[in-house]
């Protein structure tokens, strides 16, 4: 075991991923010279040289598009956004690109291609620059979408995503970079579309991902103070979405809440509702509850952030009100 | 015209590949005009030259990229007419399994990368295409194809900048038949009709070729291909030329006089290099009419092939997804 | 009243604001001399002159950019995109401009903007030309969507949105374009965020939108067959929602029925299911069904398109299996 | 440098202007550090010339749309020095009531337009503002300010391409500075750092100005506003020029030389300014001292006032969105 931060345990990914494989390489802007906005790539340019970490221009469109053209014959590039507040502006290639290619030539192509952005609000950088547009990549059929909350699941997603060959999202919590945790020195993968028990429970299922696991871990504590023992659920992959994970727990623990540090409207939440009631209803004791920040724009002002931003409080008081305890 | 050092059978195959394009596309009007063929359907006619001349003068490990007015790069690069035309009806046997069709045929064992439908989105495509091929230190050229319509999308600008800051053999080439839908390129574009100049503020060598004459492009194209695998530097080509038909089966083209169809017209690519062929003695009428028996019985085989062949199986919908 | 196509009644609503307004000015790739993809601005240029019915070159971005700045500086620009699934090229215009600016601005900018496009699959136009991009533009917030199945709709909400200071997407469902209806003679609106009970009914409610409507009423003869009477809701408007018509609709009812032409997963229906979960799951006799597209890119073949849009009998098994009728 | 003769009133006004971003953006840098401000905060230090040679030589009725790098901007158009400290601070009297920050600044009143923090996006915006003044038949020119490394983005191209080819009276502004965050303009564009000439592939005139001189930019930004009002062309001026400080607080600037960044140091637009006051015999030290002391103490009063104003209300979170 090795303690190390999130940031360091994505570097140990890349840095594996172009020592093992020839094909793959790092592609985005400042990532080279500059190591990257997030610092992940730091010194990477100077250990693996120019054509394995290409810095680009300002062309986000025209760099994935390009990292999915190479990924078409068989390299298996890596990109950096970022922020996934960028992405919008390269969306018709991941979307009408990435994702439908394999579709449309009737499954001659793969697109190993893997994009990796920081993600999620709350460092006061506006309406611009908060978003979390994974939710919507996650709806896109041919593209999976990770994310993760400690050093151990980064490390063990990114080496799967690695040796996937399909177009893999990799939303980092930006917040999260910091996160210490221990890491395994022997080899792991975590599988796609696995999520994890993150905590054992009885009597209610918290469910989130990124940001979300530090509050839930906050809450679970919380919760035991009142005699409720929460089990949390980090759903790591948001497409493929676990359900049999999710499922697997509410018939133990009949009590359900979904949190999303990203806006409750139209993340990913409601169709993990939708699922639920389709699947494990029966076995609730009440309603599912949601919890996420509130349908605006992300404000600048920390206060408006912080309130707009789903915390501890919030949960438990949803939980409470719903399930009358 | 200059027939450049070809055999007898290099030109005849030229010519064999410009009136199978042809053929194939008016078979495909009528098989619209059936309902055999639906969705969008846009033809090469008039434009066979560009196809023919370019796509001849690559080799193997060459790749292809193109718009979704494909069928010509398709037929050009040796793709199964049959398989092309059961894609058109959707059928199982088709390049892309019915799924792609017409605006989306792949065959990547021939190195043809598709058929894409979102104007000016093959272009980062094409430029990451090349870049793997100068990654892997292969000494292949990435032809893409796009339309006057396409240089006025962000990705033109964006991919032109990237392919030359970075060095990739890409061959740009631009087919200029003055429509984008019913929009003349002097109402989309500041600098008018001659699109080239542009290429050059981003340093890269443009040339200017009558997309109506096959040996030129041909000339052009091998010329190109040369110096790109000698520097590593991408060029474009822009050619002047002209769709006969509407932009799609949908549009009746009111937008264009008949002048300057009938310009155009007089300018056949394939109607001149016949005249060409036989004035030079390189082949006779015989010849010619041989050629168009077999190319029309190519095609009605394609079409009867279509017809036979399966659909796709319900249980096809959720495959080819994920890899 | 006049009887008219959805075609004739968007075009009677275009012509009225550009008599009535002269802020209004229409945008849009071939909308001029080839009078637009969809022909909705046939003989508009001659009309109307060619500042206010403005060609655009094939720039999706930069012209619905132009029309935000255009918009915040009193104009009233209607673009028109050629199709739904062309607006990613422009997504960030449309999410991070158009429905940020007021809100990053503290209020001091409207955006009186509206887009027009056709939606929906169903043509055989395959994986990057049948998208219903729409559903993740209902998100979002300071965007209003609004969409319609019949002329009358169509024509009362386009003056809605004409007199909106919001920007405002309208899907116009393209397979729709030829339907017919009544018109009345006399001036009306329809308010943006509500949706319509199209047909009263006691048994189940049943509720679509654009595409999914003539469908809901073929179900809801099948129905009678079996003496299921159904109410039938046209939502009208993706965003703002207007669940109070819904609930309403299923206290009355007891059971609930959604319908989307677009795909299941990801549409605006995860988020009603959630909504009705949250307001009104007390009155329900069984789940919420979900009725929507297989998820998966569109194909081009004719049989696999239909096999993946939702018909008759997909509704009524659902709702049959769902609630043992 | 050339007064052009200018009244000692207005040159003064130019120097005070070009100290009060400085000191500004100082101010910033420090209360950034004393966590009073957050998020990305992008200074303006070393530019200042151009902010207020080109801004001072707008009409009121005309429209200022900008980057995230804003605050020189927003004061040479003279938004309230208070309103703009107090944005920063995320406070309710802030130009954006404390929503925005630093990046989205808004006085739409002054007819400044933005404050926009994706790369490129605020060139459609600016055309979409040009295409009103002309339908709406006004004399307003819109002047919109972007960086080389926006130059890469697909908007610049579209937006170049549709101001030319629609007349638009727009003055695009490019604020080259040679680095995009850490990336020298050499190692993102094709034809390196002389970018004026793609202006003219678009029938763009463009003109280089020293954007360290304020005379010289006010010069050429009063010809090319008098230009554009009589012929309705757009032009672009491309301003040499150097940011002194990182890209943003976050960033130390390893990527460049020391001696490059005193070749700049050197060519310090307020030093060189004021050397030549004092050379001219326009300005004394005192006067000098003067205007400083003025400056100062407008901006510890603009941090008073931020400090002193009111967090917005937790109400405003859900207000601002819909008209
Ligand atoms: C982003 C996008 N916008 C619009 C369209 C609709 N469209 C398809 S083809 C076309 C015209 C393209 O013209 P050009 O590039 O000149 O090619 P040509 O059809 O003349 O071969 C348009 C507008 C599209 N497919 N994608
Ligand atoms: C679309 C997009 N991509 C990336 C960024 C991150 N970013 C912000 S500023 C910047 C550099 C811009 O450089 P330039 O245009 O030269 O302006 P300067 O900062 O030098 O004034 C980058 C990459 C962004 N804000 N938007
Ligand atoms: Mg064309
Ligand atoms: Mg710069």
């Amino acid at each position: 075991m090795t303690l190390m931060t999130i940031r360091q345990s994505i570097q140990k990914g890349l840095r594996e991923a172009l020592n093992n494989d020839p094909s793959v390489f790092l592609m985005g802007e400042d990532i080279g010279e500059y190591g990257g906005a997030y610092a992940i790539t730091s010194g990477f340019l100077e250990e693996f040289g120019s054509d394995r970490i290409k810095d680009t221009p300002i062309s986000e469109a025209t760099f994935i598009g390009a990292g999915i053209g190479a990924a078409t014959v068989g390299l298996k590039p890596i990109v950096e956004l970022m922020s996934m507040s960028f992405s919008l502006v390269a969306f018709d290639q991941i979307v009408n690109m990435a994702a439908n290619l394999r579709y449309m030539s009737g499954g001659q192509i793969s697109v190993p291609l893997i994009i990796r952005a920081p993600t999620g609000a709350g460092m006061q950088l506006g309406a611009t620059h908060s978003q979390s547009f994974e939710t919507w990549l996650s709806e896109v059929p041919g593209l999976k979408v990770i994310t993760f909350s400690s050093p151990s699941d980064a490390l063990g997603l990114l080496r799967s995503a690695v040796k996937d060959s399909n177009p893999i999202i990799i939303a980092e919590p930006a917040g999260l970079y910091g996160v210490r945790g221990d890491v395994s020195d022997e080899y792991y993968e975590i599988p796609i579309g696995s999520a994890s028990v993150v905590k054992e429970g009885n009597d209610v299922t918290l469910v989130s991902y990124g940001h979300g696991i530090p509050i839930l871990l906050d809450t679970r504590e919380e919760l035991i103070k009142i005699n409720i023992d929460a089990e949390i659920i980090d759903l790591r992959t948001l497409n493929p979405l676990d359900m049999v994970s999710i499922d697997k727990s509410i018939k133990k623990t009949g009590r359900v809440v979904l949190l999303d540090t990203s806006r409750k409207l139209g993340g990913i939440m409601p169709e993990i509702v939708s699922r639920i009631q389709e699947n494990s209803v029966d076995f609730l004791d009440g309603p599912i509850v949601s919890v996420g920040s509130e349908n605006t724009p992300w404000p600048y002002n920390k206060n408006l952030e912080n309130y707009s931003l789903p915390n501890v409080d919030n949960v438990i008081e949803s939980f409470r009100e719903a399930y009358k305890i | 015209m200059d027939k450049s050092n070809l055999s007898k059978k290099e030109l005849f195959n030229l010519l064999q590949k410009m009136i199978l394009i042809r053929e194939f596309e008016e078979s495909c009007g009528e098989n619209y005009a059936k309902g055999f063929i639906r969705g969008f359907l846009h033809l090469y006619i008039g434009e066979e030259a560009i196809a023919v001349g370019s796509i001849s003068a690559l080799r193997e490990e060459d790749y292809v990229v193109t718009h979704y007015r494909d069928h010509g790069h398709a037929l050009a690069r040796d793709l199964d007419t049959n398989s092309v035309m059961a894609e058109l009806f959707g059928k199982s046997t088709g390049v892309s399994k019915g799924k792609g069709g017409s605006m989306h045929l792949f065959d990547v064992k021939k190195h043809f990368m598709g058929g894409h439908a979102i104007v000016g989105a093959q272009l980062p495509l094409a430029l990451g295409i090349a870049l793997a091929c100068k990654y892997k230190k292969e000494n292949s050229v990435v032809l893409v194809f796009f339309g006057d319509g396409a240089v006025s999308q962000g990705t033109f600008h964006e991919t032109l900048n990237l392919a030359s800051l970075w060095e990739l053999p890409v061959l740009f080439f631009l087919e200029n038949n003055l429509y984008g839908m019913g929009s003349h390129v002097e109402n989309t574009r500041a600098e008018g009709r001659d699109i080239h100049s542009s290429a050059e503020s981003y340093g890269i060598h443009a040339e200017i070729v009558d997309g109506m004459n096959v040996l030129e492009v041909l000339d052009i194209t091998k010329k190109s291909l040369d110096s790109i695998r000698n520097n590593s530097r991408p060029i474009l080509i822009e050619a002047k030329t002209f769709r006969f038909s509407g932009h799609s089966m949908a549009d009746p083209a009111k937008y264009r006089s008949q002048d300057e169809l009938n310009y155009w017209l007089k300018r056949d690519p394939i109607e001149s290099f016949e005249k060409y062929l036989v004035d030079e003695n390189i082949c006779t009428q015989d010849e010619l009419k041989k050629i168009k028996d077999q190319v029309q019985d190519e095609i009605s085989k394609a079409v009867e092939y279509a017809i036979k062949s399966p659909e796709p199986s319900l249980e096809d919908l959720k495959k080819d997804i994920y890899a």
